[in-house]
């Protein structure tokens, strides 16, 4: 997947880029989804779902993407992490394939699989390394003991375990390989108000001691106020407002803004 | 409207592509007609000349459309067995075999949905687990076998006709309808069964939904949400099986004809592919397939009349 | 609040256990509290709480052959855990209604959004005409926020956002008038703003319909904006009651405090 | 965890299952037959094709279903044929659902136009009669045992194809396949180690309900006179021969069409007895 171009669009989607401080920088992502012709002649359509979208993500923090349902977080996620190829403009990635972790824990682990066996699969399929047996075993279990689950949970199957154990074993598998950046897609809105401050401590942990930079996406303003550094405020494609969680919650400068600081009760 | 001929234009092209195929694979298999007409002792002059006269020498595709033509003129080509046009062979056979069909699909209908409705609502109960278990054995029977069993309880016993007779409907319609009922049972009931099982299952799946919640919370009774809310979504899938039930019916029972002796499509065919008789084979074959494509188009039209969510692209 | 204190619900004792496994599995554990005339009452809690089950059992939505009930639930002198069912399915929909979390399916597909408005009215009102049914229900739908009635009435869910449709749910309940409407979750699945217009016709219907409300939530900054009094429960439990201001700002109980320590904190 | 026998398991499996009454049953039933067959490798008590005096018998101890009208001993060759049309039915099986796993697998996850055109194909084929659609794939191939068994094969290969296919589309759109191509999973390995596992209960339930068609698909065919040729025996050409003196010795049509009756029952109460419990429509 590495340096990838897609000839059609001429987006540049590129990993281990010469980038300063940064390990994300996205210039003007035009992204768009290709609506497929159910005959074989037709051209494809293509609507357009992101527009002229410009930011980056310094090394080591937690940016936070918000904005309602549709108006296009979930296609920025999936553009940064390489799934949708259909854009314009060019994002670049300092380090290798982002990782990302899901709204709902319950489709985002394989029900069929053991727990083990899920946090040992990035392993086996790691290009760069051969991992042995043993050396793989060894690595789960470190990272079991990061995240905070024990160890006989590796023998269980994803639907014996609770949403919150479910969310973090997704956050395992996806610091396996030691990513330099984690995409996360509403990692806790599915989760109890106990449970969900969990799950944002172990990430504000996992954030400090692997120096792990995050994109949170979320559309609950107050857990971004609470983990994120900065934030963008999303609108129907487009980022309607930007900067440090400070600036922009005690001095929005957009209607938007204000009108979801307002039905939040903030 | 749109998408009505949007969709017979698929039809059209779904029949020609399988017309196609049907010509290619029985142009393979058959080997070469004229030896067929004329038996393996034939001189190679004469076979030659017998080829020029079918038009057998042309290319392929000449012949397809040639035989294409033909079909939709109505001509569907000679018989090698009977030397007649295969139209007329089959044209006595068709309505035959339209008629059981029509019969058994009403059998289905008036058999399966009462007591899918019946078994969906008192899921549970008594009466439901015994017409369950029946059900299951009924459906384990194969056609043939339960057609001998009804020949031999109906005719053999009860008298109520006589097994391997047939009446013509142009001699006595009473006689007729008492020839047609038996195989009709035989082919309904396992399919009868079915829809029962299809409908039951649906309901209870849908009773399960959250709109079945609502309607409950809004003070129906049992009977009101079984009748003006889940009746109508369970159905849809149920309507499925029957157009494909009805699909299956009208291209022959094939063991059901031979077993009642019905002179029908399925009993032509059979007689065919043993004679190696291909232009009726190919014929019959083809109307089959023409059936199938126009039910499922007519299925599509209905559940599409049923179902507003299916009118949103 | 010195309105009038008059209890038009009174839940006490409230036991619900299921017996599908070898041991019974107590859902809900002697819950006891009463609804006022014209109330908001919040119940909060996480999953697992009971709080929806409750709601359900009031609402007489519980299979009672499935589990057992027991305690009462007295509305206007009536236990509805032990009345008949025809007794029971005459308050249904016409004195107690109930609204839910998911509007997407919550709506029967199949059926014309006019026609599901209608239902209560079909069911309870048999007197009304054709005619007045309508106007009832344009009315209700242009109450509820719904512009433009007349085309909505002719079409179907799916043609609907989920504000609208969560709107349709809530005229469809109150469009007899009930006394109670019970919302579990009504704002989980929709989007911050819309959530807040959702919560602003809620408290309309309230005041203007005279409709007691009980409102189930795990949100509790929902809860704290909307209701009158709350209900925390746990496990089942209800472990602390009262005026939503007092609790929220003087929780007594450890779960409670933890609750609310757990809401992420903005201090601007 | 403490080891349990097998048999414990079984049992403790089986009692959780959502209709264990079913399952036993048609565990019941399908041991039975089974036994029969296994029993029939071993020892028959006549030969199937052995000719006897005494003809068109009723059931005696000597001939537990009497006998044909060429005097064969119709439970000798009940025994033969069920083992014919189960080993038909297995093999249509294995041809049906591999190549239906495989074709549903790969244009299920990779779509496109290939997709279309494969499931248009499916489609045309699916609403053929089984039984119909092997006839003419027999006039192809010719008749015989092995070539009849790869005509069923090939017409049952659509059934699977379409769920199997429909089962990945629903797959490749869920998270964790995302998340494994993220992670950098090859094509090939999430389609077979991902998302195949996640389909087998759907198969199952397929392959049950596939596997009783087979059985009736063969026994109609060989009724028709397709598939094992006399004097080989075969149960629906058994019932085919024993209509014409039916009426005079029933147990020549009785025997080998309770055993087709009983090998389809025995196995789809047991998928049944799999089959997720519904609940009722009672409030």
């Amino acid at each position: 997947m590495s340096g990838k171009t897609n000839t059609e669009l001429n987006g540049i989607w590129k990993m281990h880029a010469p980038l300063e401080g940064e390990v994300l920088r996205a210039t003007n992502l035009n992204v768009f989804y290709r609506d497929r012709a159910k005959l074989l002649f037709k051209q494809n359509a293509l609507k357009q779902v992101l527009y002229d979208v410009n930011f980056h993500i310094k090394e080591g923090e937690i940016l936070g993407l918000c904005g309602e349902s549709g108006c296009g977080k979930s296609t920025l996620s999936k553009t940064a992490t390489g799934i949708i190829k259909d854009f314009t403009g060019e994002l670049l990635l300092k380090h290798g394939q982002p990782q990302m972790v899901f709204q709902d824990p319950y489709s985002s682990l394989n029900p069929s699989k053991k727990i083990g066996w899920l946090l040992e699969e990035p392993l086996k399929v790691d290009r760069k390394k051969q991992w042995t047996g043993e050396e793989r075993r060894a690595r789960v279990r470190e990272i079991i003991a990061q995240v905070e689950l024990d160890e006989h949970l590796l023998e269980r199957y994803p639907d014996e375990l609770s949403g919150g154990q479910r969310q973090r074993v997704s956050i395992a598998a996806a610091i396996m390989r030691r990513t330099k950046l984690l995409i996360a897609d509403e990692p806790v809105s599915a989760l109890d108000v106990t449970i969900q401050a969990q799950v944002l401590k172990l990430l504000d942990d996992l954030h400090r001691n692997l120096g792990l930079s995050i994109l949170f996406i979320s559309h609950d303003l107050r857990v971004v106020y609470q983990i994120c550094d900065r934030v963008m405020i999303m609108q129907k494609g487009r980022i309607v407002e930007q900067g440090t969680v400070d600036e922009v919650y005690r001095n929005p400068q957009q209607e938007y803004t204000k009108q979801l600081l307002r039905a939040a009760n903030l | 409207m749109r998408y009505v001929f949007k969709k017979c234009g698929t039809m059209l092209l779904t029949l020609i592509v399988v017309s196609l195929c049907l010509f290619i694979a029985f142009w393979l298999i058959s080997g070469d007609p004229a030896t067929h007409i004329l038996g393996t002792g034939a001189t190679p002059e004469r076979l030659q000349a017998l080829r020029e006269e079918l038009g057998l020498n042309a290319p392929l595709f000449v012949r397809y459309f040639r035989w294409l033509k033909g079909f939709l003129t109505g001509d569907l080509g000679t018989s090698y067995v009977y030397s007649l046009p295969v139209r007329d062979l089959l044209a006595s056979k068709i309505p035959v075999t339209f008629f059981l069909a029509v019969f058994s699909f009403v059998l289905v209908c008036l058999i399966g949905i009462p007591l899918g409705l019946y078994t969906g609502r008192h899921a549970g109960g008594r009466a439901d687990k015994i017409i369950m278990v029946c059900n299951q054995v009924i459906m384990s029977i194969p056609p043939f076998f339960s057609g001998i069993l009804i020949s031999w309880v109906f005719g053999m016993i009860l008298h109520l006709f006589a097994p391997g007779g047939y009446v013509p409907f142009s001699k006595s319609a009473p006689a007729f309808f008492s020839y047609m009922i038996f195989p009709a049972i035989a082919i309904a009931l396992p399919r009868a069964a079915m829809t029962a099982k299809l409908l039951r299952g649906s309901i209870l799946e849908e009773a399960g939904k959250d709109y079945t919640r609502t309607a409950y919370s809004r003070g129906n009774t049992v009977n009101g949400v079984l009748f003006h809310h889940v009746f109508k979504n369970a159905f849809l899938p149920v309507l499925t099986f029957l157009g494909m039930s009805l699909a299956n019916m009208l291209a022959g029972s094939l063991v059901v004809e031979r077993v009642f002796n019905i002179p029908g499509m399925s009993n032509t065919l059979l007689t065919s592919i043993g004679n190696r008789d291909y232009p009726v084979v190919l014929a019959a074959v083809m109307w089959i397939a023409f059936v199938i494509i126009v039910i499922n188009l007519a299925v599509d039209l209905l559940y599409r009349v049923l179902d507003p969510r299916t009118a949103q692209e | 609040m010195d309105r009038k204190e008059e209890v038009i619900l009174e839940v006490n004792h409230l036991t619900i256990e299921f017996h599908d496994h070898d041991t019974p599995e107590r859902v809900v554990d002697d819950v006891n509290f009463v609804l006022h005339k014209q109330e908001i009452l919040g119940i909060v809690g996480e999953s697992g709480s009971g709080k929806s089950m409750s709601a359900l059992a009031i609402a007489g939505l519980l299979k009672r052959h499935a589990l057992s009930l027991s305690g009462e639930i007295l509305f206007d002198g009536t236990d509805l855990l032990t009345c008949d069912r025809e007794r029971l399915r005459s308050y249904q929909g016409d004195e107690i209604s109930m609204i839910f979390q998911e509007p997407m399916t919550s709506l029967n597909p199949l059926q014309r959004i006019g026609h599901q408005m209608e239902e209560c009215l079909r069911i309870h009102h048999k007197e009304m005409t054709k005619k007045e049914r309508y106007d009832r229900a344009i009315r209700t739908m242009t109450a509820v926020g719904l512009d433009d009635a007349e085309k909505l009435y002719r079409m179907y869910p799916h043609e609907l956002s989920g504000g609208m449709r969560q709107r349709v749910m809530i005229g469809a309940a109150t469009i007899a008038r009930p006394k109670i409407l019970i919302a579990d979750e009504p704002t989980t699945a929709l989007d911050v703003t819309i959530q807040a217009q959702i919560i602003a016709l809620l408290r309309k219907v309230n005041v203007k319909r005279e409709t007691a409300i009980l409102f189930i939530s795990h949100d509790l900054s929902l809860v704290r904006q909307l209701c009158h009094k709350v209900i925390v429960m746990q496990k089942g439990r209800i472990v602390e009651s009262g005026i939503t201001e007092e609790v929220f700002e003087h929780p007594e109980q450890p779960y409670t405090q933890a609750l609310i320590e757990a809401i992420p904190k903005v201090e601007l | 965890m403490e080891k349990t026998s097998f048999r414990q398991r079984f049992k403790t499996y089986v009692s959780h299952l959502p209709h264990p009454g079913y399952f036993r049953a048609g565990l019941v039933i399908t041991a039975i037959v089974l036994f029969v067959i296994i029993v029939g490798i071993f020892y028959m008590p006549y030969g199937p094709t052995e000719l006897s005096p005494d003809r068109l018998q009723d059931p005696s101890l000597l001939h537990l279903m009497g006998t044909d009208k060429m005097g064969r001993d119709v439970f000798s060759r009940v025994m033969y044929g069920s083992r014919v049309t189960l080993l038909v039915a297995m093999g249509t099986m294995i041809i049906g659902a591999g190549c239906g796993i495989l074709i549903g697998a790969l244009t299920g996850f990779y779509g496109g136009a290939l997709d279309e055109v494969v499931m248009r194909i499916m489609d045309a084929l699916f609403a053929f009669p089984n039984v119909l659609l092997a006839l003419v794939l027999v006039s192809l191939f010719g008749s015989g045992t092995f070539r009849v068994m790869w005509a069923l094969g090939i017409a049952f290969i659509p059934s699977f194809a379409r769920v199997v296919r429909s089962e990945y589309i629903r797959c490749k759109h869920m998270d964790y396949v995302k998340n494994a191509r993220l992670q950098g999973v090859g094509n090939l390995r999430v389609i077979f180690v991902h998302i195949l596992p996640n389909v087998k209960g759907v198969l199952l339930s397929n392959l049950l309900i596939g596997f009783n068609n087979a059985v009736l698909a063969e026994a109609g065919l060989s009724f028709l006179g397709i598939g094992s040729q006399p004097p080989y025996a075969s149960l629906g050409q058994m019932i085919a021969e024993g209509q014409e003196v039916f009426f005079r010795v029933p147990s020549c049509v009785l025997g080998p069409g309770i055993v087709i009756v009983l090998m389809v029952l025995g196995f789809s109460l047991m998928g049944e007895g799999i089959r997720t419990a519904s609940g009722t429509l009672e409030e």
